[in-house]
């Protein structure tokens, strides 16, 4: 739930008073090209940015007040743009280090499970080093760390980002199960913005820190001035 | 009347100084003496820093070079004055120039540190070499003021006017650098290597040349303070002024050279508060020891609460009132650490 | 050959010295990206505590452990309160890089005043625990007592220690992740700006060691401008920047690199050269090798 | 610019006050009918401090006692002193403190070559006629009256211990193996040029760069290499803080007793060296050492039983040792050369009286003392002597035999001089 959210760097508004709201338990997808200020919107919703005014609401938690970790605590993983993984870390220690706040041993083990489930490469590569890792499972290991702390939801900055199509469908198809399966709200911010709005439910245009346009996902697709302006066709 | 004469500003503030000087009495026009040669040196340390990005915790070893060079011009080959300054500049650039293509490469700390362990290893060089006279150093004797002043004119003044001349003409012509293409170019490479290679800027030659140019002037610094102890020695030029002169930059701003008299007005003063203090208390100890935790103190304050200086701080506001002057370069936490990490890739 | 042996061993305990200060250096770096130029200043605070405290309970064993811990919540403090002002205010623009370097700097002038201040500027002497006279091998006295050969001991011991506490604990994992990448530490749920100070808290408790033990192996006395602590600074440096600054076998390396050549030149050479040496040995392998020996791109060793 | 230009022209400016230029011909600053002041700068802080730090105290524990029993010439002498940090710039400016705004009528005791050669340059004390008493350095150039008109030596010179040193290893030792540990710089190069005047050569010499003896293993490689030569004589021309590592890596090494040790005065300070490690100072055992002054233990002589009194009641909590010996007699000799002057006291006079009188004042040293109309060099000699376990410097043979020479190629021979006797009460 978002209300009249504006951020700003120095004197320029990157967001200016946007609002939208996500349904508990969906996919809802932020397009926009470069600059649009998506990237701004992930980092103030994870508290790594300040905003200027408005409000962001997850459930009863104030998402503006507080720095990431208290975030994070609170069911709210965010997944930071450009493969957000520490190279000098193995596989195994990222996904540990997801669920370390964690007092309960047990439930984390059963959740490094899960995301081995989820992505089987991870699995496989678990005593490796993040830094050997390619670009896709990189990619996984950033979702699957998120994943580790249990969120309610969970905030994706550009997981399409340099890799290949195949991988991206693949990718995106594991966000869609992480939803359907676990029942973990995601909102995903996209360039691809085509290959985002078909897995999500619903979808959020901005356009130079305003909404341009919102509405279910496949709405959006439908609509001619949304297609010609952001999906190229 | 700065920004639409400066010429004509530098030098009625030389006149108003050359009144002062015939006003003073001698200790201070001596420490008026001592400021101009600190407000050289922090300038050149504030070009360094505020606009190039480099730090020098050595700066000590360059103004050494300066001080040696003119002394031993003095000495052996009996140089006129001026010449002997011109020659501490020359020198002096030439090993920071040296001393710049080793920095270039380096950042932050390393630079730091590389610098610090310079001004450690100097003294040892200056043994290893007789030339250099060893600790008990070299007479630097520029002789008495010309007898056209009179016969009252002191040496004192005559070390005054030499380096208020000095450090006017180079503040002066600093300035000028400063709203230069080149000045341009190094706060571009300040605030961000990354987007200023982008730009189409040579960031190591720009670094190598703003290490040169700091250097010339810390060896002109160097010189005139050997002028006024008449003495260059490795104790001339200890630690103890490498990181003086670093306070005074910080005191003063390191992103503004406006600033400069700040800090070195401070330098001079504070070993005179913190003796009032003592006198007032009639402690020993405090007169010790209190000099060295205010410098300490007043810059721990600073460089927490008016980061960028006085002056800037002073700018800030009135931008704020006005319309803002923000960098549109968003500079990330901890720069250094930064370049320092793409510098490892 | 003796004498081979004779420098190696002179190597070896100089290096065990270097590697303390070296080793808090490397922690500092990790957990905050600063180095502290204040460090051998807090080092020879934790000597005058270490001093206080030996005289009051006459027992070093128990002084040392004590004066650790006094430096750990010291350095805690420092990084508390000055640390995290600091970045809060000069976290942009050209005194971003140098704010760190320039405070460091005016805590070393405090903590020397405040020295100053409180034990004067005299001597102040610890008695080493243990004889400083060198082993004998048959007829010979070898360059290593049973003191130096506790120091040596003490920083094997720690660098184990501290290397199976990065490696192999959760707070371990949590201080490497923080150093490395300290805003997905934060969107891991790490308490990076907590994680912060148990690093300095580490690295304070090992230069309080350093400082103790570098008093007791040499001479044994301390003042507020003590040359030994200035020197222990810019040779810590070296040994850590040689090693990689980024990981703590590498500073132990550095050390013994530092070291060993010191004794070389000292014993085969000139004394005179030694402080040259070091600087061209720096600057060597900075241009050379600017991420260390040991600091690899990777650079996971702990 | 402007702003901060206006701040620190303001600056300036407060803190004036009147103007009045430097007139040489105006009446003798720093005196009146009933008192005198005089200055030092001297390092209290900084590496230097340790030990040094104590002269000023020393100086004034002694000027106090001679103001309580009435003063020099009916005046009361103050002592202004200031901390130099042992830094030569430092030392000008506070020397042109104690000289434009204190006023003092004359400099006593500055220490350190490289900060009294810029102090004295700087402020131009030959020029304003400001007497420099007894400065604490052992360069030769002091003595030098051509040179520094109004400064005046106390110490003796390196090239002078250095070839007494030589003459005392040549007599004692001669065919024996010998070492030299000396720093390498100006203060062990003079000494090395004293050594080679005097025929002495060394079988090893290691040099050390200055500051080198604080890094963690240099001791330890100065016995490695001592070792390995085996020297019957070993001579440590270097400051005290050398002589403790040497010391302190003797014993490590297992290395006691298998050399003549002799440590030239500057590190052969025993006290110094035990505030830094009482440990060491048994170790000084049989070492033999040098000094022109009387031993700070030996309460026979009158002199220090004198000074002992007096710093006794004045610094009770401090040890009295050689560098208070050197405070205290420096400020006698001042003390005595004011006497000297005159009731008529003016600089030209007391510069005057001490190349008239100087050599006849009564002083405290062994050695003659070499001033005169054309030479301006203080003590001349040396007396060796050996440290018992205490680390008291005792003479040989149970009394002080002293050798006198000069800075340059001149003999070293065994001075007859007799000291002149204390004034009454050492007033």
């Amino acid at each position: 739930m978002i209300e009249d959210l504006t951020v700003s760097h120095g004197a320029i508004k990157a967001i200016d008073a946007i609002s939208f709201s996500v349904a508990k338990g969906t996919l809802a997808a932020v397009i926009g090209s470069n600059g649009a200020g998506k990237t701004t919107l992930m980092r103030t919703l994870s508290g790594l940015k300040d905003a200027s005014s408005g409000r962001a609401t997850w459930m009863d938690h104030n998402l503006l007040h507080g720095k990431p970790e208290h975030h994070v605590r609170n069911g709210v993983s965010h997944v930071s743009e450009g493969k957000s993984v520490i190279a000098q870390l193995t596989v195994e220690e990222n996904l540990d280090l997801g669920a370390l706040w964690r007092r309960d041993r047990n439930e984390a083990k059963s959740t490094k499970d899960e995301v081995f489930q989820l992505f089987p490469r991870l699995e496989e590569r678990r005593t490796q080093l993040a830094d050997t890792l390619s670009g896709g499972e990189r990619q996984m290991l950033a979702i699957g760390r998120a994943y580790m702390s249990r969120p309610q939801l969970l905030l994706l900055d550009e997981p399409s980002l340099g890799l290949a199509p195949l991988v991206v469908e693949q990718i995106f198809q594991s966000i869609r199960t992480i939803v359907d399966t676990m029942g973990v709200t995601v909102v995903l911010v996209e360039q691809n913005a085509m290959g985002a709005l078909k897995v999500a439910d619903y979808g959020v245009v901005l356009n130079l820190g305003v909404v341009a346009a919102r509405g279910k996902a496949s709405d959006l697709i439908a609509d001619p001035a949304v297609r010609a302006a952001y999906l190229g066709y | 009347m700065l920004k639409k004469h400066p010429l004509l500003t530098f030098i009625f503030f030389g006149f108003i100084l050359f009144l002062i000087s015939n006003r003073l009495d001698e200790l201070r026009v001596y420490q008026g003496a001592t400021v101009a040669v600190y407000a050289i040196g922090i300038a050149s340390l504030i070009l360094l820093i505020g606009y190039s990005g480099q730090i020098s915790l050595g700066h000590g070893a360059l103004l050494a070079i300066g001080g040696y060079a003119a002394a031993l011009s003095r000495i052996h080959y009996e140089a006129p004055i001026w010449l002997t300054f011109v020659i501490a500049v020359l020198a002096a650039a030439i090993g920071g120039a040296l001393l710049g293509l080793a920095a270039a490469r380096l950042s932050g700390p390393y630079l730091a540190g590389t610098t610090l362990a310079l001004a450690i290893g100097l003294p040892s060089i200056a043994n290893q070499f007789s030339i250099f006279g060893g600790e008990q150093g070299l007479y630097f004797d520029i002789g008495l003021p010309p007898a056209s002043l009179g016969e009252d004119f002191t040496q004192y003044k005559w070390y005054f006017w030499i380096s208020w001349s000095v450090a006017l003409i180079v503040l002066y012509w600093l300035r000028n650098v400063m709203n230069s293409r080149y000045g341009r170019s190094w706060r571009a490479v300040r605030s961000n290597d990354v987007a200023a290679e982008l730009a189409g800027i040579h960031v190591g030659r720009n670094k190598v040349l703003a290490f040169t140019i700091s250097a010339g002037l810390a060896g002109i610094a160097g010189a005139l303070l050997a002028m006024t102890v008449s003495l260059v020695s490795p104790g001339v030029y200890p630690l103890v002024l490498s990181f003086s002169l670093a306070t005074g930059a910080v005191l003063s701003g390191v992103t503004t050279l406006g600033g400069v008299m700040i800090g070195s007005v401070t330098l001079v003063a504070i070993p005179e508060i913190a003796l009032a203090i003592a006198n007032r208390y009639g402690s020993e100890t405090i007169t010790t020891n209190l000099p060295g935790l205010l410098v300490s103190a007043l810059l721990i304050l600073t460089v927490l609460f008016v980061p960028n200086g006085p002056v800037e701080q002073l700018h800030a506001k009135r931008a704020k009132k006005g319309h803002s002057s923000h960098s549109l370069i968003e500079v990330t936490v901890r720069v250094g650490s930064k370049t320092l990490s793409t510098k490892k890739k | 050959m003796n004498k081979l042996l004779e420098v190696f061993l002179i190597g070896i305990s100089a290096a065990s010295i270097y590697s303390l200060m070296a080793i808090s250096m490397v922690l500092v770096w990790r957990s905050t990206r600063v180095v502290n130029f204040a460090q051998a200043g807090m080092a020879l605070l934790s000597a005058y505590i270490g001093y206080e405290l030996v005289s009051r309970t006459g027992n070093f064993w128990i002084a040392l452990p004590l004066a650790m811990i006094l430096g750990a919540a010291f350095s805690a403090f420092i990084e508390f309160f000055l640390m995290r002002t600091l970045l809060k205010h000069s976290s942009q623009g050209a005194i971003a890089a140098i704010a760190p370097i320039i405070a460091t700097l005016g805590l070393l002038g405090v903590i020397r005043a405040t020295i100053g201040f409180i034990w004067g500027h005299y001597d102040r002497q610890i008695e080493a625990p243990l004889s400083k006279v060198g082993f004998k091998i048959g007829e010979n006295t070898i360059a290593m007592s049973p003191m130096s050969l506790f120091v040596l001991l003490f920083v094997i011991g720690l660098v184990i220690i501290v290397t199976i506490v990065f490696q192999k604990t959760n707070i371990g994992l949590a201080l490497r992740a923080s150093a490395y990448a300290p805003e997905i530490a934060q969107l891991a749920g790490i308490r990076v700006s907590g994680i912060r100070t148990l690093g300095w808290a580490i690295a304070g408790a090992s230069g309080a060691a350093a400082g103790i033990l570098q008093t007791v192996n040499g001479t044994g006395a301390i003042s507020p401008e003590s040359l030994e602590f200035s020197l222990l600074l810019v040779f810590g440096f070296i040994a850590a920047v040689i090693g990689g600054l980024e990981s703590l076998p590498g500073a132990v390396l550095g050390a013994i690199i530092l070291g060993m050549v010191l004794a070389v030149v000292q014993i085969y050479i000139s004394g005179t050269l030694v402080f040259i040496v070091a600087f061209l040995l720096l600057l060597t392998v900075l241009i050379l090798r600017p991420q260390g020996f040991l600091g690899t791109k990777a650079g996971r060793r702990a | 610019m402007t702003a901060s230009a206006v701040l620190a022209v303001a600056a300036l400016t407060v803190t004036t006050v009147p103007a009045q230029a430097f007139n040489p011909r105006s009446n003798e600053p720093g005196i009146t009918a009933t008192t005198i002041k005089l200055g030092i700068t001297s390092p209290l802080t900084g590496i230097a401090a340790p030990g040094y730090n104590k002269i000023p105290g020393a100086m004034k524990a002694y000027f106090d006692y001679v103001n309580a029993n009435g003063g020099v010439n009916g005046r009361k002498i103050t002592l202004v002193s200031k901390d130099d940090q042992y830094i030569p710039t430092t030392a000008v400016a506070k020397a042109n403190e104690l000289i434009l705004r204190d006023k003092v009528f004359a400099l006593v005791g500055t220490l350190g070559t490289a900060s009294t050669k810029a102090l004295t340059s700087s402020t131009q004390l030959s020029r304003r006629g400001i007497p420099s008493l007894f400065v604490n350095t052992g360069w030769s150039g002091f003595a030098d009256k051509k040179a520094y008109p109004t400064t005046f030596a106390i110490l003796p010179s390196y090239q002078m211990e250095a070839k007494i040193i030589a003459k005392f290893v040549k007599d004692k030792y001669a065919g024996k193996k010998i070492a030299l540990i000396y720093q390498d710089d100006d203060f062990g190069r003079d000494a090395l040029a004293g050594f080679k005047t005097a025929g002495l050569a060394f079988d090893l010499a290691i040099p050390y760069a200055s500051g080198a003896q604080a890094l963690p293993a240099t001791g330890a490689g100065w016995i490695t290499r001592l070792k390995a030569a085996a020297p019957d004589v070993t001579v440590m021309f270097g400051v005290s803080s050398a002589t403790t590592a040497l010391l302190g890596a003797a014993a490590q090494g297992g290395w006691v007793g298998k050399t003549q040790f002799i440590l030239g005065s500057v590190g052969g300070d025993a006290t110094t060296i035990a505030n830094t490690s009482r440990a060491l100072v048994p170790l000084l055992t049989g070492a033999k050492g040098l000094s022109f002054a009387p031993a700070p233990t030996d309460s026979s002589d009158e002199y220090i039983k004198l000074f002992q009194t007096i710093y006794a009641a004045a610094q009770p909590s401090q040890t009295f040792d050689n560098n208070v010996v050197a405070g205290m007699s420096n400020a006698f000799l001042a003390v005595q050369a004011i006497k000297a002057a005159g009731p008529k006291l003016t600089r030209k006079g007391l510069i005057n009286a001490i190349e008239t009188k100087g050599a006849t004042l009564a002083n405290p040293f062994l050695t003659p003392l070499g001033y005169s109309t054309t030479s301006h060099v203080g003590a001349t000699g040396y007396w060796f002597g050996t440290y018992n376990s205490a680390g008291a410097l005792t003479p040989d043979g149970g009394k002080y035999t002293v050798y006198t020479t000069d800075s340059g190629t001149g003999p070293v021979v065994e001075s007859t001089y007799k000291r002149p006797a204390m004034p009454a009460k050492g007033l």
